[in-house]
């Protein structure tokens, strides 16, 4: 387990291009200072987040997952937003059944005139993720064949 | 299983430029730190820093690496694409490549401006290079579609901004539909008596404007009507107007005020809201003489004939033209526009919401804009500025910043009140010779003259007091306070509070966005700020657009902002509608969705799930196919796609696994 | 429903009055009050001068207390007639929510005493029960001696409306109003009913403190009430007590009547004198309500 | 105008305390402070400031600028009555009220309070009163008072004091809760504890044990 | 010219997959003419000694079946792959993990821990539990060990093709086997079946309509199945959409869901995200409180989603939540 102190989680965001983006391009214009832990991924429309980006990302090694789109309602392709709403209800799911933690992945509203909800929820989230440690997943070849990793018994992997 | 490497014109050769953006990226990152980390990535060839990107010298650096077959896929890291990704590729194309062969790593206002460690800074921006440089490898040669641009303008709002903005279009030639709420154009404009600091009267350098636009043969104006639904997109958008009825049959009504004298009602009743309730109106009323369009107008709220239906209806026995129509119904107009100019202007705020200062409570604790009204010669007194009993103050006291710079109301300065307050101190020491006091927290003059007509009233011996107003109440303390409004607040640079007594007090309340902001914004698809006022695309390189390609903004609806200020930027409202326009097409984004057919299994998930029905069903080849001209590029389909054939250039789910490889794996 | 009581220090000297009409008026009205066993002081104004944070400890300690004694079980209704004590304790409540850092430092030292706060309380004023807990028929229902024709001004001073109430507006709050509407009573409108009687400074420095008292009953008799309503023992003690002082002082004759609402509120419902402490005011109160049923006949002397 | 020479209206930087405004901002919710804009709202609602050595204003200026020995000797603090008019109508949500209590309590930590000034005076017997008992007994809390600021003053109050005991609204008859063990070993836990952060550099007050 | 030979074997496997191989009914006789089976744990008594005596590559091809979970199987497979020119993962458990896959939602202990231990029906009363090694006068006995991740082939050894389906359908066997004996092979790493979703074969696709909108979703047995219309239109959790053709939509046919054993095709990365995207997408609703009541009635995602495909996920098994590395 690494020490907490020294432990810098690499949280992956997906930010609509129209809401979250323009947000976070605000937030620095203003010159808002916030964890540098959140590394954007510019998507057209939280719409386009396809489930598999957000596995893919925490495969690759991130420690949390962020998805930033427009508040219900304004979604700039009148409802990109919702879809994603719906994938990221059930999605969450998914991910609890894999045993990673609800935590590590947010779906936030943030329309284009909030770069100060981009400082706030960018610096809740790494410090939440920071408390969580980071997510080692298993790599897959034989090595990690022996018990590598900590697995859950039936109550917390288990899917019910 | 993991996506193959989806090759595409040789093999790439990258070229990474890292912007020192002055000292804006450079003073927060290591940028040689950066420029070693990008030669070492993958299919990358070169590998440069320069002091600005952007300028001329820095777009020929990438243009010539391209001739000289250094490179064929471009990575720029500087600032936010929504800044620079036009100019960069521009740069990329001069050299001989495709425009789209390109990416761009935004390290300043997502890294350098916004991190405070320098080491950390220069991880973050090394990962988003190398997730840039990840993706493009995978960029593939695009062309932008062009659509022809429809040629007419809408504008919303018919203040003064937007009947500028409506004769500016109207005088070049274009055709623009002026859609007003309210029975009259005008707006704000029209109540003012003076406009500072020039103190020329406001109705008659409005006025003529207003009726060029009535008589303009290229501007349709539709009064006491509301925009209900738009659609398209820029250079095509489908507007639908509510048209309320007015029971006036608008071509025929001469504005001869016949049927108002006929009414039944002898005397009005109904509170004028032209005069902001100072006087009174009837149920079939012209707001003003000046009224745009001279067209009279019925209230059914308060027309008796619409509350009983028993009325002898002696308006219409009045009109000789028969212009009276109590079956009037709501019209629906539809129309097509290439662009979009929002000047809804502001309210006022309502001062009643600071009891403090007895609004409501005191019959002479006036708002500005009631003043506005009992200077104006046009006013409900004839232009004298008269007390509740009829009298003449002797002492008016004028209180800045009310609802303004004040955490419980509006955080913001109001921009105008200050100018405002010197002008209504003025007319009112000259109307009444009255000892006038300001009450103020800082003199903001800023414009063009705005100070001068600050001296000129520090000359007038009208009175100035720094200090915010604590409370207006009538509790007299001393004799001569009896009967008086007492003021009490801190002389500031006197340090002492002081207890002023006066007859009337005017209180300079602040400019707010509309109550309705937040619904109009939904429905052209832009954004609002905290406040509510219009969001522009860019602070200072696109104060009039907005997110939203053909939609501008035009006036206060944007912020608190004086006349000049307002007619300036719906000149420049106007100019950005021209250019789109006079181009005659606007090219779109080429990040459309594509079915690869050889993969798609005609499962028609996509289809329901586009807005737009871009998507439809081939019944013979039984596949997806997407209409690219109607596809807006969300993507919502591609990530539902069971069998990932539907794609969306740009970002297809290559790129973007790449993309997520490269903002983890490498820092 | 049955409430907690914090009499304060003040409402068992000075304010003795207040505690007097306060309970029988709420017995009336059916609120049994119950007072808190040992309470202690909220450790206000004065104290909250010296050091803030054993401030909070003492108002913790009322909290624990009244939630032991209200049973932890539901959320505790602590009526608290002194406004100095009204305030102290909302804010110590509020700090302590809001504060983290002072909340644990106050939950050690109530540990130290075996003692232990949950944040299941609430602070009430009277007022505020009688206008929002007490069904306004019922109020009325209880009316045997109507105050036609008393002209009442309300005064609430400073501390039951500023900053942490809500029961009321900040500005122009109403809810004595409200009750005295019921009461049958005639409200004189002044601006002045939160302005600040000088507090204790009427007796550290009363050159300054006396002034603040002076201007407002000159005001209310100058609108012509004819007694002041008032629901903090402070502001009643300075309105009332210092009254000759002023004459003298300000020679101007100030003598108007100065009670505690639910001494007007006990006078409506008929409850006797010494029921409602009315012997303990220096400046008696010359009025004789009308019985219901006739109008009028009423003798102030004005 | 004889007395002219006691007011030097010059400071000079060496005589100011640079963290004196940190330290009162301190408080909970402190930090508002530094966004003050001047504006004299406070002033104006305060019933009081018209007899205040500077308005809270002032007050709020000199904390900002540093001068530390001016406001905690000076009486304004003392003149509030924490009727919180200011705190409520600052446009800029400055705790004011609180801030005054803050300088109250440092000046009495540092013992630079107006000493004979009789508000200073009440508070501490206030204080060591209900420190002892619980509660305070209004009669002894008042007869304290009087004795350390002006016994004459407590003859004149001799009539008042009379008449409030005749009408059973004072007596001698001390106050006290039962369990004061309970809360001593309370406020014993307390008793280094400050709310207000301790000076960083000692300029020339120094922090009093 | 000596004829080839082919290997068979299982793994973690249910015999199904032997099963299908008889099921070539009379095609397995040109089968067995054209080569010279070295290998057939389930039908033939041939001895791992034999094949180890065999020079490397000297075997054509070797079919095996089964996930892989335990130290035995992995020494067999890296031995067969040894020996092997071609190794064709056969069927979902080879190719994905399968059913057995599943397991990587627990861990060995858990796994031991409910077989020999909780198990309701156990008899022994839970004394013995499997260990690798025991010792007995006569020496040491020893088992495979079980291992703590089910694995597919390929995240062991190297695999040149795939035949998907639980089990494979004979004729995509028949036809993988004629096109090694031609040497009519598609590029090394393809699955050997259509690259198209099921949909596209379905015999209900016409029924299917253009907007789907589910409001809840129904099991098998709690409806009465149109057997013309579209499953996954009458609310049945069918991932026709997701899943590779090539199984001749045998379950469709009998009126049942497709649950997706022929995994996904060849550009979707992550077969459940992908389904999961595609069904979510279609809910008919856009408030979050009721989005979550519909999705709710899935009663496991995991398992819907992963049924036969847990091991060759993007996350390959189930973490303990807490236990990545922070404390909870």
């Amino acid at each position: 387990m690494s020490d907490k102190n020294s432990f810098e989680p690499r949280i992956v965001a997906f930010f609509c291009n129209w809401c979250t983006y323009t947000a976070a391009d605000l937030a620095g214009t203003a010159r808002m200072s916030y964890a540098p832990n959140v590394r954007v991924v510019r998507i057209m429309c939280s719409g386009r987040l396809d489930p598999q980006f957000v596995l893919a990302a925490f495969r690759e090694g991130a420690d949390g997952v962020l998805v930033g789109g427009c508040h219900p309602g304004d979604c700039h392709y009148q409802e990109g937003n919702y879809k994603a709403l719906r994938r990221v209800t059930l999605l969450k799911r998914l991910l609890k059944s894999f045993g990673i933690e609800e935590e590590r992945f947010r779906l936030e509203w943030i329309a284009a005139s909030e770069g100060d909800k981009v400082q706030r929820v960018i610096n809740e989230m790494t410090e939440t993720v920071r408390k969580l440690g980071p997510l080692h997943l298993e790599k897959p070849d034989i090595t990690a064949s022996h018990e590598t990793v900590k697995v859950a018994g039936v109550s917390a992997g288990g899917t019910r | 299983m993991s996506p193959s490497n989806g090759q595409t014109n040789g093999t790439p050769k990258v070229g990474v430029y890292v912007c020192h953006c002055g000292i804006n990226i450079a003073g927060k990152v290591h940028v040689d730190a950066v420029v070693e980390f990008a030669s070492k990535l993958p299919y990358v060839t070169v590998a440069k820093e320069y002091k600005f990107m952007c300028s001329d010298p820095g777009q020929d650096i990438i243009a010539q690496d391209i001739r000289d077959g250094k490179v064929n896929r471009v990575v720029v890291a500087s600032c936010s694409p929504l800044m620079h990704e036009a100019t960069f590729r521009k740069a990329t194309a001069a050299g001989g490549g495709n425009a789209f062969m390109f990416q761009m790593a935004n390290i300043r206002e997502h890294v350098s401006w916004v991190t405070h460690d320098k080491g950390l800074a220069t991880d973050k921006a090394k990962a988003l290079v190398a997730a840039a440089v990840e993706r493009v490898t995978l960029h593939k040669p695009l062309e932008k579609t062009k659509v022809p641009v429809h040629a007419d303008v809408l504008i919303v709002g018919g203040g003064i901004a937007g009947i500028h903005a409506a004769l500016t279009l109207a005088d070049s030639g274009k055709k623009v539909y002026l859609v007003e709420k309210e029975p009259t154009i005008g707006g704000h404009m029209a109540q003012f008596d003076k406009t500072f600091p020039t103190l020329d009267c406001s109705a008659c350098i409005l006025t003529p404007k207003m009726s060029s636009v009535r008589a303009h043969p290229n501007i349709t104006l539709w009064t006491y009507s509301e925009v209900s639904e738009v659609s398209g997109f820029v250079g095509n958008f489908k507007v639908k107007v509510k048209r309320k009825p007015r029971y006036i049959i608008e071509d025929l009504c001469v504005g001869c005020y016949e049927c108002i004298e006929g009414c039944i009602y002898k005397e009005a009743k109904v509170k004028d809201e032209f005069n902001v309730g100072l006087s009174k109106r009837r149920p079939i009323y012209i707001p003003f003489p000046q009224a745009t369009p001279l067209v009279a107008v019925i209230d059914p709220e308060t027309c008796i004939e619409f509350r009983t239906h028993r009325c002898k209806k002696s308006c219409a026995t009045a009109c000789e033209r028969n212009a009276v129509d109590f079956n009037q119904t709501e019209e629906i107009k539809e129309i097509e526009v290439g662009a979009i100019i929002l000047a809804t202007g502001f309210k006022v705020f309502d001062a009643a919401r600071i009891p403090r200062y007895g609004y409501g409570k005191y019959p002479d604790v006036y708002s500005a804009l009631e003043i506005e009204r009992l200077v104006n010669a046009a006013g409900p007194t004839g232009g004298e500025v008269k007390m509740a009993n009829g009298e003449k103050p002797k002492a008016v006291g004028i209180i800045h910043c009310v609802g303004s710079r004040d955490a419980k109301t509006n955080k913001y300065c109001s921009r105008v009140c200050c100018m405002y307050s010197l002008k209504l101190a003025h007319l009112i020491h000259e109307r009444t010779d009255a000892e006038v006091y300001n009450f103020y927290i800082d003199m903001r003059t800023p414009g063009k003259g705005y100070e001068e007509f600050y001296d000129r009233l520090l000359e007038e011996n009208v009175h100035f007091i720094r200090g915010r107003v604590a409370e207006v109440n009538d509790w007299a303390i001393t004799p001569e306070e009896k009967g008086k409004l007492i003021i009490r607040c801190e002389d500031t640079l006197i340090g002492m509070v002081r207890r002023i007594p006066v007859d009337m007090v005017v209180l300079s309340t602040g400019l707010e966005a509309q109550a309705d902001a937040d619904d109009v914004r939904r429905m052209f698809n832009i954004s609002c700020s905290h406040e509510g006022w219009f969001l522009e695309r860019h602070p200072k390189l696109a104060p009039v657009s907005t997110f939203t390609d053909g939609v501008f903004l035009a006036g206060a609806c944007q912020g608190p902002k004086d006349i000049p200020d307002s007619v300036a930027q719906a000149g420049a409202a106007a100019a950005e509608a021209m250019a789109l326009i006079d181009k005659g097409f606007v090219e779109l984004e080429p990040n459309t969705a594509y079915v690869q057919e050889e993969f798609c299994s005609g499962c028609r998930t996509c289809i329901a799930l586009c807005p737009y029905s871009a998507i439809g069903y081939n019944e013979e080849s039984k596949k997806a196919s997407v209409n690219g001209a109607l596809c807006k590029g969300c993507g919502t389909c591609v990530a539902a796609c069971p069998s990932a054939a539907l794609q969306q250039n740009l970002f297809t789910d290559e790129q973007i696994f790449r993309e997520i490889k490269g903002v983890v794996s490498y820092v | 429903m049955a409430y907690l009581y914090y009499p304060g220090c003040s409402l068992k000297s000075t304010g003795r009055a207040y505690e007097e009409s306060m309970r029988a008026v709420f017995a009336k009205v059916g609120i049994p009050l119950e007072e808190l066993e040992d309470w202690n002081c909220c450790g206000a104004t004065s104290y909250m001068s010296v050091s803030e944070l054993k401030a909070f400890a003492l108002s913790a300690r009322n909290f624990a207390l009244a939630e032991k004694q209200g049973g932890r079980d539901k959320t505790t209704d602590l009526i608290v007639p002194c406004a100095a004590c009204y305030l102290g304790l909302s804010k110590a409540h509020k700090y302590l929510d809001e504060f983290p850092d002072i909340r644990s430092k106050v939950d050690e030292a109530l540990a130290a005493a075996g003692l232990k706060y949950s944040n299941n309380l609430k602070i009430r004023h009277p007022l505020d029960v009688l206008v929002n807990d007490v069904k306004k028929d019922r109020l009325a229902g209880l009316v045997t001696q109507p105050l036609k024709g008393l002209k009442v001004a309300c005064y609430y001073g400073c501390q039951i409306v500023r900053p942490y109430a809500e029961f009321d507006d900040q500005d122009s709050p109403q809810s004595m109003e409200k009750i005295f509407r019921i009461l049958g009573a005639e409200i004189i409108d002044w601006p002045i009913k939160t302005r600040c009687c000088g507090g204790s400074l009427s007796g550290t420095v009363p050159e300054v403190g006396l002034r603040l008292s002076y201007l407002l009953l000159l005001e209310a008799t100058r609108r012509g009430a004819d007694c002041i309503a008032t629901a903090c023992p402070l502001c009643q003690f300075n309105l009332e007590c210092y009254q000759p002082k002023m004459s003298s002082l300000y020679n101007e004759k100030i003598d108007i009547p100065v009670l505690y609402f639910t001494q007007l509120a006990g006078i409506a419902m008929g409850l006797g004198e010494k029921e409602l402490g009315l012997q303990r005011l220096f400046v008696p109160m010359r009025y004789t309500p009308a019985p219901a049923a006739s109008s009028g006949g009423q003798h102030v002397t004005k | 105008m004889d007395k002219w020479r006691e007011w030097p209206k010059i400071r000079y930087e060496s005589e100011l305390d640079p963290d004196f405004a940190d330290q009162i901002a301190s408080i909970p919710g402190g930090e508002k402070l530094f966004t003050c804009i001047q504006c004299g709202t406070c002033s104006g609602m305060c019933p009081l400031s018209p007899d205040m050595d500077y308005t809270p204003r002032q007050i709020i200026a000199m904390i900002r600028a540093g001068f530390r020995q001016e406001v905690l000797s000076s009486h304004t603090t003392w003149l509030c009555a924490s009727c919180y008019a200011c705190t409520v109508e600052c446009p800029k949500e400055i705790k004011i009220t609180e801030i005054m209590y803050a300088a109250k309590r440092l000046a009495i930590r540092e013992k630079v309070h107006p000493k004979r000034f009789p508000p200073s005076v009440l508070a501490r017997a206030f204080f060591s009163s209900v420190e002892k008992n619980g509660r305070s007994t209004e009669s002894r809390v008042l007869i304290d008072l009087f004795l350390k600021t002006n016994p004459l003053g407590m003859i004149r109050q001799a009539g008042l004091g009379m008449k409030l005991w005749l009408k059973g609204r004072l007596g001698p008859g001390k106050e006290s809760i039962k369990r004061t063990d309970e809360l001593h070993r309370m406020l014993a836990v307390l008793e280094k504890e400050h709310m207000i952060k301790p000076k960083v550099k000692t300029a020339q007050h120094g922090e009093a044990k | 010219m000596s004829k080839p030979k082919v290997a068979f074997y299982w793994c973690a496997s249910c015999g199904g997959c032997e099963e299908t191989v008889v099921d070539l009914n009379e095609a397995i006789l040109n089968v067995v003419a054209a080569v010279d089976i070295v290998l057939w744990p389930v039908a033939l008594d041939f001895k791992r000694s034999d094949v180890e005596k065999m020079p490397d590559g000297s075997i054509a091809v070797s079919f095996i079946n089964g996930a892989i979970r335990s130290s035995e199987q992995f020494e067999m497979v890296e031995m067969l792959r040894k020996k092997s020119g071609l190794v064709v993962a056969f069927g979902s458990c080879a190719q994905l993990g399968g059913i057995p896959g599943l397991g990587n939602l627990f861990d060995r202990r858990g796994l031991l821990e409910t077989v020999y231990k909780t198990c309701p029906s156990l008899t022994n009363g839970n004394t013995t539990t499997p260990v690798t090694s025991t010792k007995v006068e006569k020496g040491t006995l020893s088992l495979p060990e079980l291992w703590d991740t089910v694995k597919t082939l390929d995240q062991v050894i190297k695999v040149d093709y795939y035949l998907p389906g639980c089990p494979p359908p004979p004729n995509l066997i028949a036809d993988a086997v004629n096109a090694i004996l031609s040497g009519k092979l598609p590029p090394s790493g393809s699955v050997l079946a259509p690259d198209m979703a099921l949909c596209e074969d379905c015999p209900r696709r016409d029924s299917k309509p253009d907007k789907i909108q589910l409001s809840g979703f129904h099991r098998p047995h709690e409806i009465i199945i149109d057997p013309d219309k579209c499953l996954l239109a009458q609310g049945l959790l069918c991932l026709g959409s997701v899943t590779r053709q090539g199984c001749g939509s045998v379950c469709v046919n009998g009126n049942m869901p497709c649950t997706g054993c022929m995994g996904p095709t060849s550009h979707v990365a992550d077969y459940g995200a992908k389904a999961l995207s595609a069904i979510a997408s279609m809910v008919d609703s856009n408030d979050e409180a009721e989005i979550t009541a519909i999705l709710d009635k899935i009663a496991d995602p995991l398992g819907t989603f992963y049924r036969y495909s847990l091991p060759a996920s993007l996350l390959h098994r189930a973490y303990a939540a807490g236990t990545n590395g922070g404390k909870k």
